[in-house]
Order: structure tokens, then C-alpha cells, then sequence
């Protein structure tokens, strides 16, 4: 089995208004990893999100799926879409059923399954995002953070392999960001591949194994979470500000004399780790 | 807003077999309608007036206020039929009431008067009847069923998708309302109709824009023609039927004897 | 690009115009005797199949129609619901059942009106379900035809778009209001005159309401035409 | 004059439904701060902010503004929403003209004033915000955070006293919310209030002269941005995090064991100051 999920070449997307969201952009994702897809507003990545899931196709350029070149007709889409899921930003934009069960189960009944194995599967997705109480709400009574979990739930009940996720905590309190969060390391797992686009940059920097930086349609970067944001140049063009806990590591080991070293806190609790074993002193 | 949805998911009947509050309900209404008897009529509009605020549990002022809605249309109806014009010369038999005013004679006769005293009992009586279904049964219930009677799936999909849209639209509504307000926008005839105007513009290109999204959003869950979800369960409970078979029998006795 | 942009506004005319009625002009539930009741729902019938199988062609070549119509209901929806301000000093509530009956044409948008008069009728509890057959016969049905042939003819002798705009939404919302006064008279005859003579006395009546409420629709569609027009 | 602006006594909103958005809400509001207000997804924040603009009616309780008893005949409110201007979340739902122009131009329109002093104080507005060179442009093309900048110039235009802003930084990347907050700087004066909502703690903390933090419909914590952050049932009960500034700073005094202090740092910048000065070594 390859390990590239997607090989994108030259990736190209001009609209009918001929604008470009996307110049020959080129990237390799590979299986297994939690990517975290930074970038300033505007600058393509939910339309890098919507040519994954073929949802647009490219104005130049190719992309592989599993080795594969991805191809437009309707089953070669059902077969993509059955293991790429994409959640978006406005979960408004996403439900369009009048009920939360219905909703999740639209995915799964479009997969052919039978009558039993879709019930199934949508009361373990009901389950693991905590909206099982909801099943039987209308779409518009739910809050804006059961929204997003109904949206997610929508997605999980087709157990993709690949997920795509935008902005999955814009708008929430740090509580409802935390529960996100915590859903997406429950699915989690080495054969699953998730991408996150973001802008916050604490969250990348604590959650990601691999960071892609977008600007202007193009990558600029991807790498490690750590060494990106010693990349001045990256960070200034893509407006991206450093971690804080990143930031405050940096200023301790300068305000100490002490060397660069190539193991840096992720977390806050990593760092008042570091503080409390005086490890930094 | 929208009140009447709100307490069809939350009312003391929403755990009843949807199809079993169709029936019951529309059998009555249609049987009324049929009959058009004046005591039929009363004493279907108290069964279902004491089921909406004793079973369904709706509030007594708000069920008041629905049945006092259609005030306007009632009373303009009514006063139309009671009411008629005829040229002096014209003798009319049954006259209740009479009024000349040169050439022309408004009155009221006895029979338009019976029209119109069986024409509100029985309107009365429906719209109990319509408000028991709305106000216990979720659309989203009705829906499923509707699906499962096999209604052409292509018709109980766009009532759906028109269903979930109203309230994205009514929020974006009231939310362009709002702004509207603060920025003075109604003020005055003038600016409230400018303002409603350019409202109305910019729903209708949400209308354009939403349609995109959510196609795709679609498209990304492997929509292929039908709208295809799992089903609610509901059991039916023979004691509801049994309820709803000797209410309906007594009105056709009682209707018989009288 | 241009043939798109007509069609949009074609559009959004007919979704503005074409029932310019005041809510309480639906006939209420249990107001029709049952017989005019069956009546108007034979007599829509045959327009809503037709209506069915066009969406249902359209559908199967271009699954997202489906979204459109469904978005386009809970628009005109939505305008049913909003208070708009009166030249009386109150407010009524504009436009019922709106129609777009270009982009589908008027057969398929009959569907759609109907599903918003249902919506009406259980949300709103304006109008009803025995009398859905007749609101639909004179507000989907009626109205869209009417304005959408008087908008064709009116463009085809080259007359100004505003004037065509105009006397679609006028002749299509008289269209309605005596369709609706027709029905009433037809259920309800006076004893003397008969049909006429209730006739005229329910379109008096409806005529009284009707008129300060058109006014105030037409500026607000000069309005929205005005915005439209610079996409 | 009174130094009022808002006082606000027992404040109760129930929604039509029956369901409760403020119970029993009492606050007052002085002139010339920066206000942050805090609380989780579904506090009441935006449902106060409707309050004081008169755009919703108390249930129970009442609202002076300026000293007077807040009335809500067309006269009244003409004249609280010249003074009281609000800028709302979705900028969708308040850009609702052709063009940028003509949206920053419809709230002076209906102030009345003549055409030529509209069109210099939208000129100034626009200048104000960077948005003079989109000013011929159609609303619904510009970015998130054009579209926020917009909102803004409409409310701006109008030169209210008091402002309210909800969330004027959710879904923008860092360099757009800086150059939001760098605007509010801009706008602040002794004589204009400012009152935002918002999640970002980290924000509230470095911006705020006060912090009022509201939970489930009521005022739970009325005082300065420090003292907030060390009340443990405060941030529990509103799912409030620390600002990270403020935690590291607790982190190092523990660390080095040093008392707690009055005068905590309250950017990053004071933060690092006190790392490079010694001060807390």
C-alpha cells in the first residue's frame, strides 16, 4: 500500500471570474499523520479542501489519490468521497436535514448500506460526539457548538480514512474548542489521516505532527511543527504569529544565556514542566 | 418566531405515533367539514381544545391568541355573507334586519344569518382540529411518514429542504432587521420600505450563495438523486386508537340522532 | 453572463410579484364548504402533477435544482413573514406564495407555492389543508401564470422592463384577488343576485385591503430591482 | 453630566417561547472605558447588547441611559441609536448594500444629514478603517476581515459615543484582529465607551480597562482584568481559561517562590520586559 494519500502536482485553480484561488500548488500527504493546514484568510485553503474531496477539479495540474489519479465521474467520486470526509466551516451550510439521527445518517444511506448497519453506525458516531440526547432535535434548535459536533457525527457515521476539517473551532468558547478537540484525538488512529485548517496557531502548534503553511494559493512551507515558527520569513508572509508557549520557551532560554535545543514544550503544561524541574534555569 | 414548531417538539403528545394524531385529527376535521352540523362542530372543537391544553399541555393564552389569528379573515368573511344589497324595488322574504339608503336596500335576512352563525362553529371547529396536528406533530415527523406512505420521494424532499432553509433564512432576517434598526434604517415609511428593500436583495443572494454550499456539501456525503435517511421509531398504541375510534363514533351517533 | 443575470432577475420578479397578497387573504381552514374544498383540489391537481414532473426531469438532469427549489421556498417563505411597513401607518405582511417561474417555468413553480401555502398553513396558521386546494388554484397557479405570460408579451412588444416588471406583478396580483373572490362567491351566493352580487361584494372588500398594501410592494420591489440590477 | 452611561437594574429577558436569555441582570456602565465582556457560548452577551440598544424591551427590570429611564417610542430610540452604535458578530447579516460605500453611507443617510457632510464623514470612515480603495466594491466579494472593517466604517460613520462590539475578532487571522484592535485604540477617546465581547481571554486581559463577565443571563463578576483572573469560581463557572501571559507570570513567581504582586504584566511584551530585567529572578 502506498503511503502518499495525496500527491498533488501543480495544483491550479482559476474561477469563472477569473480570479485564482490556487496557483501550482504542490504537496505530498502521507498516511497517518494530524496536519495542521495554517495560512491567512484567503489564501486557499478551504478551496485546496473543496479539490481533495473533488468537489472542484483543477484548471491545471494533477492529484493523486492512493497512487491514483483522481478522476470526475460519478463512481470514482462515490469511492473518493466514501474515504475522504470533509466537515465545514458553517455547519449551517452542511446540515440539511430537518432532524440531528436524519442528518448523520445521510452519508451512510448514500453508501448503500443496509437499514441495520446504518443505525448502527450512526448511534456509535451519536455516541462518541455526545449528541445522543439530540437525535430527535430539529437542525435549528441546536446551538452553534452542537452544530458542529452533529456536522462531525454526519461525517464520522462514513468512517473515512481522510479527514478535512475547516476552521473546526472558529466561533466556540474554549470549552466547546476543547470538546472538539478531544473528538478528533478519539479518532485518531494510524491508518486515519486528518488535516486541520486553522488559525490559531496555539492549537497547531500543540496538536499537529506536521504543519503545511499556505499563502497566496501556493505551500510556502511544510515541516515539523517546531522549526516553522523559527522561520521568520514564513511566519511574516503568511501572517502568522509565533505559539505563545513556543514564544515564552525562546524568551526563557535568551533571558537564561542558554543554547537553541531541539526539544521544545508543546503544551502549557509541557513548559511549566520545564519551569518547575528548572530544566530551562 | 415560529412558535407553533417550537411546541410541536415540546408538548405533552410529542411521544404519540405521529400517524395515529393524523388521522385522529384529520378524520375529524373531514367529518365535521361533511356534516357542517352546528353541535358536531362544538363538541369537536371542545374535545380538541380540552386535548390541546390538557394532553398537549399548551399554554391556555397562546392557544387563545392562535384561535384568535384568523380574526380578520372571519370577520370580513362573515360580514360579506351577512350583508346584502338589492335594489329598492325587490321584495325579499326572511328579512332580519334592513337598512335604505336611496335606490338600494342593505339587509340582513334570516337564512344568511343561519350561514354565517354555522360557518363559524364549524370554522372554529377546523382550525382546532389543524392546530391539534401542528401543535403536537413535528414537520419533521410528519415528514417520515409521509415518506413511508410512499409519497413521491422527490416531493417530501423539497418540503423538507424548504422546511430546514426557513430557519436559516429567518435568522439571517432577523438578523439583518436588527442592524438595520440600530443604523436607523426605520425610522420613517421611506427609509423602512428602502431598508426592507435591500433586505430582501441581500436574502436573495444568500438564497444564490447558500445554494452552492450546500450542494456541495451534499455532493461530499455521496448524495446521488433521493434524500435518504433512517427512520424514527414510533409504536403504535391500540389504547390512542381505541380513543380516537370512540370519540369519532360518537360524533356519527350523535350526529345520527340529531 | 448576461443571459444569466435576465434570468435572475426574471427570477426575483416573479418571486416578488406574483402573489402580492396579504396573509389574510388565504381562505382559512373549515371555511369552505367540503364539496368547493374537493372542488379546487381537483381543479389544482392536474397543474401540481404537471409541475411534479418537470422539477422531476430537471432534477435528473441537474440534481442541485432540488436545492434551488427548496431554497426559493423558504425564501418566499420568509417574505410572507416579514412585517413590511404600510403607507397606513401599520404593517401587514407582503407577499404569500412567490414563484419563479422563469428559471423552472410556472408549472414547476406551482409545486413550490403550494409547498409554501402548506407551510402557511401549519407554521403560520394562515390558510389550510382542506382549503390548500383552492389557495393553491388561485395563488400558485393563477397568479404565476398570469404574470409570467403578461411579463413574456410585454417584453416581446418591446415595452420598457420596468413597465413589464410592473404590469406582471399588477395583473398577476389582480389575477389572485379575484380568483380568491370568485371562490368565495361560488361557496357563498347571496340569496338575491346570486353569484354576481357576492362576487362583487367579496372583491369590494378584499379591493379595500389590497390596494394601500400594493402600494407600498411596489416601492419596495423599485428597491430591490434597483439593487439587483448593479450585479 | 452624569458619568453613567448604561445603568442597568434587574434586567430579565424571556423570549416568546418562555425560555429565559437574561434573569434579573444588573450593571452600570461608566464613561470612557474599554469594557471586555466575558462569558461562555449562550451567557446572554449578545442579548444584552440588543438591550442596550434598544432593539429588544425588557421583560422585567429596567435600563437608564445617560440617567434617564431608556423609552422605546421612534423618538426615543432615534436618539439612543445616534449615541449607542453596535457592530454584530456576522458581518453578513449587517452589510446589506450594494456596495461598500453605500452600506458605510446608510446610517448617516438616516441621520439626516445633508449629502455633502454624508459623504465626508464617510470619507473620513473609510479612511479610518483602509477600506477607501474598496469603496466601489460589492459587499458580499470581500474577505471576512474586509467585511468586519466595513462593519465597523458603518458604525464609525455615525460617531456614536458608546460602542458595542460582538466578538470583532472571531474567525480573523492574527494580523486582521490586530489591525481590529488597533482601530478600537484608535477610536478610544475619555469620551467614548467601548464595550466588546468576546472569547479571547488573552484580549480581554491585555485591552480591557474592566472585565464584566456574564453567566447564564446574569453579571458574575464586575472589576478590573487582574483581580478576574485570580477568582478560581469565576473562571470555573463562565469556562473561562487564563490569559497566558497572566499564568505564565504565576508560573515563575511559583517557581522562583515569590510572593504574589500587584502589578502583573499584562502583554507579552511587559512579560518579557520582567524576564529580561531579572525582575522576578
Amino acid at each position: 500500500m502506498d503511503e502518499h494519500i495525496f500527491h498533488i502536482e501543480g495544483l491550479t485553480h482559476q474561477f469563472a471570474d477569473g480570479t485564482f484561488a490556487l496557483k501550482g500548488l504542490s504537496l505530498t500527504i502521507q498516511q497517518g499523520k494530524k496536519i495542521a493546514l495554517l495560512g491567512n484568510n484567503g489564501a486557499g485553503k478551504s478551496t485546496l479542501f473543496l479539490h481533495l474531496n473533488g468537489l472542484l477539479q483543477p484548471t491545471e495540474g494533477k492529484i493523486r489519490f492512493k497512487g491514483k489519479k483522481m478522476k470526475y465521474d460519478r463512481k470514482a467520486l462515490l469511492s473518493l468521497r466514501k474515504q475522504v470526509g470533509i466537515v465545514f466551516q458553517d455547519p449551517d451550510s452542511q446540515l440539511f436535514s430537518a432532524n440531528v439521527q436524519q442528518d448523520i445518517s445521510f452519508g451512510p444511506m448514500n453508501l448503500g448500506w443496509d437499514r441495520i448497519a446504518v443505525q448502527e453506525k450512526v448511534n456509535w458516531a451519536m455516541a462518541e460526539t455526545e449528541v445522543t440526547e439530540l437525535k430527535d432535535r430539529p437542525t435549528h434548535f441546536l446551538s452553534l457548538g452542537q452544530k458542529k459536533r452533529v456536522a462531525i457525527a454526519g461525517v464520522l457515521a462514513m468512517e473515512p480514512d481522510v479527514w478535512l476539517l475547516d476552521e473546526p473551532t472558529a466561533g466556540l468558547d474554549p470549552y466547546f474548542s476543547r470538546q472538539i478537540m478531544n473528538l478528533l484525538d478519539s479518532i485518531h488512529h494510524p491508518d486515519k489521516t486528518i488535516i486541520l485548517s486553522t488559525h490559531d496557531v496555539n492549537l497547531a502548534y500543540q496538536w499537529a505532527d506536521e504543519v503545511v503553511v499556505m499563502n497566496d494559493g501556493k505551500v510556502i512551507y511544510q515541516g515539523d511543527p517546531v522549526s516553522v515558527f523559527h522561520d521568520e520569513d514564513v511566519l511574516l508572509q503568511a501572517h502568522l504569529e509565533k505559539p505563545w508557549v513556543f514564544e515564552m520557551f525562546q524568551a526563557l532560554l535568551q533571558s537564561r544565556n542558554l543554547a537553541e535545543r531541539d526539544l521544545f514544550p508543546r503544551t502549557k503544561e509541557e513548559l511549566l514542566q520545564n519551569l518547575e524541574t528548572e530544566k530551562i534555569y | 418566531m415560529l412558535l407553533i414548531d417550537k411546541y410541536a417538539y415540546f408538548n405533552g403528545l410529542k411521544d404519540v405515533h405521529p400517524l395515529e394524531k393524523m388521522v385522529f385529527a384529520l378524520s375529524l376535521l373531514l367529518f365535521s367539514l361533511t356534516v357542517r352540523d352546528m353541535a358536531v362542530s362544538l363538541i369537536t372543537f371542545t374535545v380538541m381544545s380540552a386535548l390541546i391544553i390538557f394532553a398537549a399541555k399548551i399554554p391556555l393564552s397562546y392557544y387563545l391568541k392562535l384561535l384568535l389569528l384568523p380574526g380578520f379573515f372571519i370577520l370580513s368573511g362573515t360580514i360579506t355573507i351577512l350583508f346584502s344589497f338589492t335594489g329598492k324595488s325587490t321584495s325579499i322574504s326572511n328579512i332580519w334586519w334592513s337598512w335604505k339608503i336611496g335606490n338600494w336596500q342593505i339587509f340582513i335576512s334570516d337564512d344568511s344569518f343561519g350561514t354565517v352563525a354555522n360557518l363559524v362553529t364549524v370554522v372554529f371547529c377546523s382550525i382546532s382540529c389543524l392546530y391539534f396536528l401542528t401543535l403536537t406533530t413535528p414537520i419533521t415527523v410528519i415528514l417520515s411518514v409521509l415518506r413511508k406512505l410512499k409519497v413521491p420521494s422527490l416531493l417530501v424532499d423539497l418540503i423538507e429542504l424548504t422546511y430546514r432553509f426557513i430557519f436559516i433564512f429567518l435568522d439571517t432576517a432577523l438578523a439583518i432587521h436588527q442592524s438595520q434598526a440600530s443604523r436607523l434604517g426605520y425610522g420613517s415609511f421611506r427609509k423602512g420600505i428602502r431598508s426592507l428593500g435591500l433586505l430582501i436583495s441581500s436574502l436573495f443572494l444568500g438564497v444564490l450563495q447558500r445554494s452552492g454550499q450546500l450542494t456541495m456539501a451534499m455532493n461530499a456525503r455521496g448524495y446521488q438523486e433521493n434524500l435518504s435517511y433512517i427512520e424514527d421509531t414510533y409504536t403504535y398504541s391500540s389504547r390512542n386508537w381505541l380513543i380516537a375510534i370512540v370519540i369519532l363514533g360518537s360524533l356519527i351517533l350523535i350526529n345520527g340522532y340529531l | 453572463m448576461k443571459r444569466t443575470n435576465w434570468k435572475i432577475i426574471y427570477f426575483v420578479i416573479l418571486l416578488l410579484f406574483v402573489p402580492k397578497r396579504a396573509l389574510a387573504m388565504h381562505i382559512m381552514e373549515g371555511f369552505l364548504p367540503i364539496e368547493w374544498a374537493i372542488f379546487w383540489w381537483a381543479v389544482s391537481l392536474p397543474f401540481l402533477i404537471l409541475g411534479y414532473r418537470s422539477i422531476r426531469s430537471k432534477v435528473r438532469e441537474n440534481p442541485e435544482t432540488k436545492m434551488i427549489l427548496g431554497l426559493s421556498g423558504a425564501f418566499v417563505f420568509i417574505l410572507s413573514a416579514l412585517k413590511i411597513p404600510s403607507v397606513t401607518g401599520s404593517s401587514s405582511h407582503p407577499t404569500g406564495v412567490g414563484l419563479g417561474s422563469i428559471l423552472f417555468g410556472p408549472l414547476a413553480m406551482s409545486v413550490v407555492g403550494s409547498i409554501v401555502l402548506l407551510f402557511q398553513a401549519v407554521l403560520l396558521a394562515h390558510g389550510g389543508l382542506t382549503t390548500l386546494g383552492a389557495n393553491a388554484f388561485s395563488m400558485a397557479v393563477c397568479g404565476p401564470f398570469i404574470a409570467y405570460f403578461v411579463f413574456k408579451g410585454a417584453t416581446k412588444l418591446g415595452w420598457s422592463f420596468s413597465l413589464a416588471v410592473f404590469l406582471a406583478a399588477a395583473f398577476g396580483d389582480l389575477g389572485t384577488y379575484v380568483v380568491t373572490s370568485v371562490q368565495l362567491a361560488l361557496a357563498f351566493p347571496s340569496e338575491v343576485g346570486g353569484f354576481m352580487a357576492s362576487f362583487s361584494k367579496f372583491a369590494g372588500i378584499f379591493a379595500l385591503t389590497q390596494i394601500p398594501l400594493a402600494i407600498s410592494e411596489g416601492l419596495l420591489t423599485v428597491v430591490v430591482m434597483n439593487f439587483l440590477k448593479k450585479y
